[in-house]
C-alpha cells in the first residue's frame, strides 16, 4: 500500500486527473447538471473540506514550539504557557455560545483590536520610509518624488476642496500610471503563474507534493 | 554656521520616532473634537453610487465582507453608507464573510443601521440573511457559484436556509450584484467564479489594494470601485448621512500633510547636508 | 453602555497600545503580552471557525444525502499524517487531489482575468474622443507597452528595445510614486479607523488616553531601569 | 464589446481563445524542455547587489539574514524564486564563511516549505566542505502566524545586527516592518515584491529591489535546469504576444476595425 503513496508517478497522475476534472468542464458548452460539471463541483467541495483540516497542522506546530520553550525554561516561557492556554480557552468559550459570553468578549476586546493594530501600524513605517526615500537623489528618485507628492496632496481631502486644480492631476496619476503598472504586473505575472502550474503538472516541481528536493 | 549645519544634519538624520509621534498626535487630535470640513467627490465614487442607486426590491445582492477586522475599520464608512442605500431601495441582501475575524462584523453593522432597518421593516429571512464564514478558500467560492444549495445549507445561526429568500438563488446567475468589501482575501476568487461569468460586481477596497483592483474596473469586470475610507466619506457626503468616514477626514488630511512636510524637510536636509557628506546609495 | 462594553473598551485599548510599543524600537514585555494574546486567541478562533466549516459543509452535507463528501473528511484526516516523519507520505494523496483541484480552478480563469481582459481593457480610443480620455488612454497604452519590454529576459536589451525598456523603467518609478501614495492612504485609513473605534462615542476617550500614558510610561521607565531585555521572552 | 470572432464547436462561448492560449503555453513549455537547449537569460542587475552585500558582510565579519517569504500558498511561483535566490546566497556565504540566518514560518503552508530550505543550506555548506558548520538554529521557525513571525524576525535583526538583509520570495505586508527595521540597524536591504503595492513601498524602503518578475528571472539565471529557463522563455513569448496584441489592437481599433476586440472575446 505504501508503494502507492511513495510513487511519484501515481501521485502525479492523481494530481493531473484532479486538475483535469476541474479544468475541462469549465470550457465545455454543457449544462450545469451534466455529470462532468457535477463531478467537478463535488471535487471542489471536497478540496475545500480537506483544506480546512490543514489548520490542525498549524495548531500542532504552535504547541510543539511553545512546549519546547517551556521544557527549556527559556526566558519568558510563561508567555508561551499563556498563549497555549488562550488557544484552549477559546475552544471552551465557544461551547458557551457564539453571540454572547466570553467568546464574544474575547472577539471584540482582544482579537479584533490586535488584528487591526498589526496592519494599521504599517502607516508609521510607510511614513518614515516616505520621508527618507522621497529625496531627489537621482532622476528615478525625482520622478518618484514628484508623483508621490502630487498624489499625497490630492488624497488629503481638504486640498481638493480649497485648491481644486490638484484634482485632475491627482486623478491623472492615480488612474493612468498606477493603473498601468497594476495591469502590466498582472499580465506578466499571470503567464508566470500558469507556466509554474504547467511545470507542476509535468512533474518538474514535485516538492509541491511533499517529495524531498532531491532524493526520496 | 555650525548651528546651521546642525539643523541641516537634524533634518537629514532625525530619529524616526519623531515622525511616529507626530502621526499619532495628528490622528488622535482631530478625533477628540470632530468637525466636518468640505470634501470633493471623485468620479469613481459617483459611479459607485449610481450602481447602488439603481437597485430595487427585486434585486438580490451578495454582500461579502472580504476582510480582516483591521480592514473593516477602514471600510466601515463605505459599508454603512452603501448598505443603507440598499436597504432604502428595498434590495435583498445575503451577507457572507471570508475571514474568521469577519464573522463578528455583520452584527456590528446591522446594529448601526437599526434605524433604517426598523423604518423600512426590513426583516431577517425575507429581506436579508447572514450566512457566516462560507468562503474559506477559492474552492468554496467556486462551489457556491456552481451550485449554491449544494455548498451552503445553514445560516450563521445554524438555521436551515430553506424557506428564505435564498430559495430563489441557484448559482452565479441568480445574483443581481455582488458587493465586495475587501482587503483582497477572496476578491480574485469572486472575480474568477462570478465576475468573469457575468455577475455584476462592485468593490470597496482598502487603499493598499487600489492599484491592484483598478485594472478590473477598466476591463469591465467591476462596475465600480470605491476607494478606501476616502471613498466611503464621499459616499456619505453624497447620500447626505454623515458617518464615521466624514468625521475621520480631518485626521486623514493632517496625516497626509505630516508626511508631505517631512518629505519637504527631508529634501532640505538632503541638499543641505547628506549630499556633501556621502555618496548616494542605490535606487 | 454597560459593564461588558466598558471592559471590552478598556482591555481593547490597553492591549492595542501594548502592541504599538513596538514603535519604541526595543522589544518589551508589554508587546510580548499583546503578541501572545493575539496568537493564542486568534489561533483558537481559526480552529473554531474551520471546525464549523467542516461541520456545516461536510457533516451536514453528508446527512443531507451528499455522501460523497465523506471523501473530503477522510482526505482531511489523511493530511494530518504530515505531522509524523514516518507516515507523512500518506499526506501526498490528499495533497495531490487538493493541489490538482486548486491549479484547475486557478488556471481555468487567470488567463481571462489576468491576460485577455487586461489586454482588451487597454485597447481604447486614442483619437475621436474628449481631450481627457485621449490623454488618459495614450498614457495607459504607452506605459503598459514600455513597461512590459522592461520585463523581457531572454534577450539582450539593445537598440530601440533597450531604449524602450529604459523608458519603461523610468515610467515604473512614476507609477511607484503614485502607488506608494495610495498605499500610504490605505494604511492611514486603517489607523484612523482603528483610532475612531476608541474615540467614538466620547466616553471611550479616557480609556484610550489612559492606556497611552500608562503603557508608554511603563516602557520608558523599564528602559531607564534597563529591565526591558530581562523581562522580554526569547524569540 | 464586439461579438466573438470564432468559436470552437463544443466549447462554451467566449472561452475558446483562453483555452487555445493555455494549450499554447503547455506546448511551448514542452517544446523547450524537450529540446534541452540552455537558453540565454539576461543577468538581472540585482544579483550584483546581492553578491556585493554578502561580500561586505564577509569583510565586516557580520552575519547575513536571508528569507524566502512566508509561503502562504505553499510552493508557489514566488516562493520557488525566493528559494532559488536563497540557495545562491547560501552558496556565497558558505564560500566566504559568513554566517547565514534564515528566519522561516509566517503561514501554515510554510511548514511544508521549511524542510526544503534546510536541505538547501546544508547542501551549500557541504559543497564547500563545511557540512559540520551547519546549525539548524540558524533556520529558526518563528511561528506559523504572520505577525508573530514578523516580531521574531525583527528581534533577530535587532540582536544580531547583520550587515545585509536579503528578503525575496512570497513576503506580504510584513515586508515593510522588516525592511524599515533593517534600514534602521544600518544593514544593506535587498528585497523583492510579489504584488504591486508591496513593490512600490519596498522600492522606497530598500537599498536595492528586484522588481516583480526580476526575482524569478534571477532564479532561472542562477539555475542550470533547462526547464526553468524555458519557462522564462515562454513568459517572454507571451509578453511579445501581449505587446503585439496591444499594438495591433490599438492601431486597428483606432482605424475603425473591431477585429482584435472580437478576437479577444472569442
Amino acid at each position: 500500500m505504501s508503494a502507492f503513496f511513495r510513487s511519484k508517478e501515481i501521485q502525479l497522475a492523481i494530481l493531473i486527473l484532479s486538475f483535469l476534472a476541474v479544468f475541462i468542464p469549465y470550457f465545455l458548452n454543457i449544462p450545469s447538471d451534466h455529470p462532468l460539471n457535477v463531478f467537478s463541483t463535488k471535487l471542489i467541495l471536497i478540496a475545500g473540506i480537506t483544506n480546512a483540516f490543514t489548520l490542525a497542522l498549524a495548531v500542532y506546530s504552535q504547541f510543539r514550539r511553545g512546549l519546547s520553550f517551556v521544557r527549556r525554561r527559556a526566558r519568558g516561557y510563561i508567555f508561551k504557557i499563556y498563549m497555549m492556554t488562550a488557544i484552549i480557552l477559546m475552544l471552551i468559550f465557544w461551547t458557551m455560545g457564539e453571540t454572547t459570553g466570553p467568546y464574544h468578549w474575547v472577539m471584540y476586546a482582544i482579537i479584533t483590536p490586535l488584528s487591526s493594530v498589526n496592519y494599521s501600524i504599517l502607516v508609521f513605517y510607510m511614513a518614515s520610509t516616505g520621508a527618507r526615500a522621497f529625496r531627489a537623489r537621482n532622476a528615478k528618485a525625482l520622478l518618484l518624488l514628484i508623483t508621490g507628492f502630487v498624489v499625497l496632496l490630492y488624497q488629503a481631502p481638504l486640498t481638493g476642496a480649497i485648491f481644486p486644480a490638484i484634482n485632475p492631476l491627482g486623478l491623472y496619476f492615480g488612474n493612468t500610471f498606477a493603473m498601468a503598472a497594476g495591469r502590466m504586473f498582472l499580465i506578466s505575472v499571470t503567464v508566470g503563474a500558469i507556466v509554474f502550474g504547467v511545470r507542476v503538472l509535468m512533474g518538474k516541481e514535485t516538492q509541491v507534493l511533499g517529495f524531498g528536493s532531491e532524493k526520496e | 554656521m555650525s548651528e546651521k549645519k546642525g539643523l541641516m544634519r537634524f533634518l537629514a538624520e532625525y530619529d524616526r520616532r519623531i515622525i511616529y509621534l507626530l502621526i499619532f498626535v495628528v490622528v488622535i487630535g482631530p478625533l477628540l473634537s470632530p468637525f466636518i470640513l468640505p470634501i470633493s467627490v471623485s468620479p469613481d465614487t459617483q459611479a459607485y453610487y449610481n450602481v447602488i442607486d439603481k437597485l430595487g426590491p427585486n434585486d438580490i445582492v451578495m454582500v461579502v465582507f472580504d476582510t480582516e477586522f483591521s480592514g473593516f475599520m477602514e471600510l466601515q464608512s463605505g459599508i454603512l453608507a452603501s448598505m443603507r442605500v440598499m436597504i432604502e431601495k428595498g434590495a435583498k441582501m445575503v451577507i457572507a464573510v471570508s475571514h474568521p475575524e469577519a464573522t463578528g462584523i455583520p452584527e456590528l453593522v446591522l446594529n448601526q443601521l437599526a434605524d433604517v432597518i426598523s423604518r423600512k421593516q426590513y426583516t431577517y429571512g425575507k429581506d436579508y440573511v447572514y450566512l457566516g464564514y462560507i468562503f474559506p478558500n477559492e474552492a468554496a467560492v467556486a462551489a457556491t457559484a456552481q451550485d449554491f444549495h449544494g455548498a451552503v445549507r445553514q445560516d450563521y445561526y445554524g438555521k436551515s436556509i430553506e424557506g428564505t429568500l435564498l430559495d430563489k438563488v441557484k448559482d452565479w446567475s441568480s445574483w443581481s450584484l455582488i458587493s465586495d468589501y475587501t482587503t483582497g482575501i477572496q476578491s480574485q476568487a469572486l472575480i474568477n467564479h462570478y465576475g468573469l461569468r457575468g455577475t455584476p460586481m462592485i468593490v470597496n477596497c482598502i487603499g493598499v489594494m487600489v492599484a491592484t483592483q483598478k485594472p478590473y474596473v477598466s476591463s469591465g469586470i467591476y462596475k465600480a470601485l470605491l476607494q478606501s475610507m476616502r471613498g466611503g466619506a464621499e459616499l456619505e457626503y453624497l447620500i447626505g448621512v454623515p458617518g464615521p468616514g466624514l468625521t475621520a477626514m480631518n485626521s486623514f488630511t493632517l496625516g497626509h500633510y505630516v508626511l508631505i512636510i517631512f518629505i519637504v524637510l527631508g529634501n532640505i536636509g538632503y541638499f543641505g547636508y547628506t549630499r556633501y557628506k556621502q555618496k548616494p546609495t542605490g535606487g | 453602555m454597560d459593564l461588558v462594553e466598558i471592559s471590552i473598551t478598556a482591555v481593547g485599548a490597553f492591549i492595542s497600545i501594548c502592541m504599538f510599543t513596538t514603535l519604541y524600537g526595543k522589544s518589551n514585555p508589554l508587546y510580548a503580552l499583546a503578541e501572545e494574546s493575539y496568537i493564542g486567541f486568534a489561533t483558537g478562533l481559526t480552529v473554531v471557525v474551520n471546525l464549523l466549516y467542516i461541520y456545516r459543509t461536510g457533516i451536514l452535507g453528508i446527512q443531507a444525502g451528499d455522501t460523497i463528501l465523506i471523501v473530503g473528511i477522510i482526505l482531511g484526516i489523511m493530511i494530518l499524517t504530515r505531522i509524523s516523519k514516518k507516515y507523512s507520505y500518506i499526506a501526498r494523496l490528499p495533497l495531490a487531489i487538493t493541489i490538482g483541484a486548486q491549479f484547475g480552478l486557478a488556471l481555468r480563469t487567470t488567463i481571462f482575468s489576468g491576460f485577455i481582459d487586461q489586454i482588451k481593457g487597454t485597447i481604447l480610443p486614442l483619437f475621436n474622443t474628449d481631450m481627457q480620455s485621449m490623454i488618459y488612454n495614450w498614457t495607459i497604452a504607452i506605459s503598459v507597452i514600455l513597461m512590459l519590454t522592461f520585463f523581457l529576459y531572454t534577450m539582450e536589451l539593445k537598440g530601440p528595445l533597450g531604449l524602450g525598456a529604459s523608458i519603461g523603467e523610468y515610467i515604473m518609478y512614476i507609477c511607484f510614486g503614485a502607488i506608494f501614495a495610495q498605499t500610504f492612504m490605505g494604511r492611514l485609513g486603517l489607523f484612523v479607523g482603528f483610532m475612531q473605534n476608541y474615540t467614538v462615542p466620547p466616553w471611550k476617550i479616557p480609556y484610550l488616553l489612559g492606556s497611552l500614558i500608562i503603557v508608554f510610561g511603563a516602557v520608558m521607565i523599564l528602559d531607564k531601569l534597563k529591565l526591558l531585555e530581562k523581562l522580554t521572552p526569547e524569540e | 464589446m464586439g461579438a466573438s470572432l470564432f468559436g470552437i464547436p463544443g466549447i462554451a462561448s467566449g472561452k475558446s481563445l483562453g483555452l487555445l492560449l493555455d494549450i499554447l503555453i503547455v506546448l511551448i513549455v514542452i517544446y523547450y524542455i524537450r529540446s534541452g537547449k540552455k537558453l540565454f537569460i539576461r543577468r538581472v542587475s540585482g544579483l550584483d547587489a546581492i553578491e556585493e552585500a554578502v561580500g561586505r558582510a564577509a569583510e565586516m565579519g557580520k552575519p547575513v539574514v536571508c528569507s524566502f517569504g512566508i509561503a502562504w500558498n505553499g510552493f508557489d511561483y514566488w516562493t520557488m524564486a525566493g528559494l532559488a535566490i536563497m540557495a545562491h546566497v547560501a552558496r556565497l556565504s558558505a564560500k566566504t564563511g559568513t554566517r547565514l540566518i534564515v528566519p522561516t514560518g509566517g503561514s501554515t503552508a510554510s511548514m511544508i516549505v521549511r524542510p526544503v530550505a534546510e536541505e538547501i543550506v546544508r547542501t551549500a555548506l557541504m559543497l564547500e566542505g563545511r557540512e559540520d558548520e551547519f546549525n539548524p538554529n540558524d533556520l529558526p521557525f518563528m511561528s506559523d502566524q504572520q505577525y508573530a513571525y514578523t516580531g521574531g524576525y525583527i528581534g533577530i535583526l535587532q540582536r544580531t545586527k547583520p550587515a545585509a538583509v536579503i528578503m525575496t520570495g512570497s513576503h506580504a505586508s510584513e515586508a515593510m516592518n522588516i525592511a524599515e527595521t533593517s534600514n534602521a540597524i544600518g544593514a544593506i536591504t535587498i528585497t523583492s515584491g510579489s504584488y504591486i503595492s508591496n513593490v512600490a513601498a519596498l522600492a522606497c524602503a530598500s537599498d536595492y529591489i528586484l522588481i516583480g518578475e526580476e526575482a524569478p528571472a534571477a532564479s532561472a539565471y542562477l539555475s542550470d535546469d533547462p526547464g526553468l529557463r524555458s519557462s522564462i522563455r515562454c513568459q517572454d513569448i507571451f509578453k511579445w504576444i501581449s505587446i503585439a496584441l496591444l499594438v495591433l489592437g490599438l492601431i486597428t481599433f483606432n482605424a475603425g476595425s473591431d477585429f482584435f476586440l472580437r478576437l479577444l472575446s472569442s
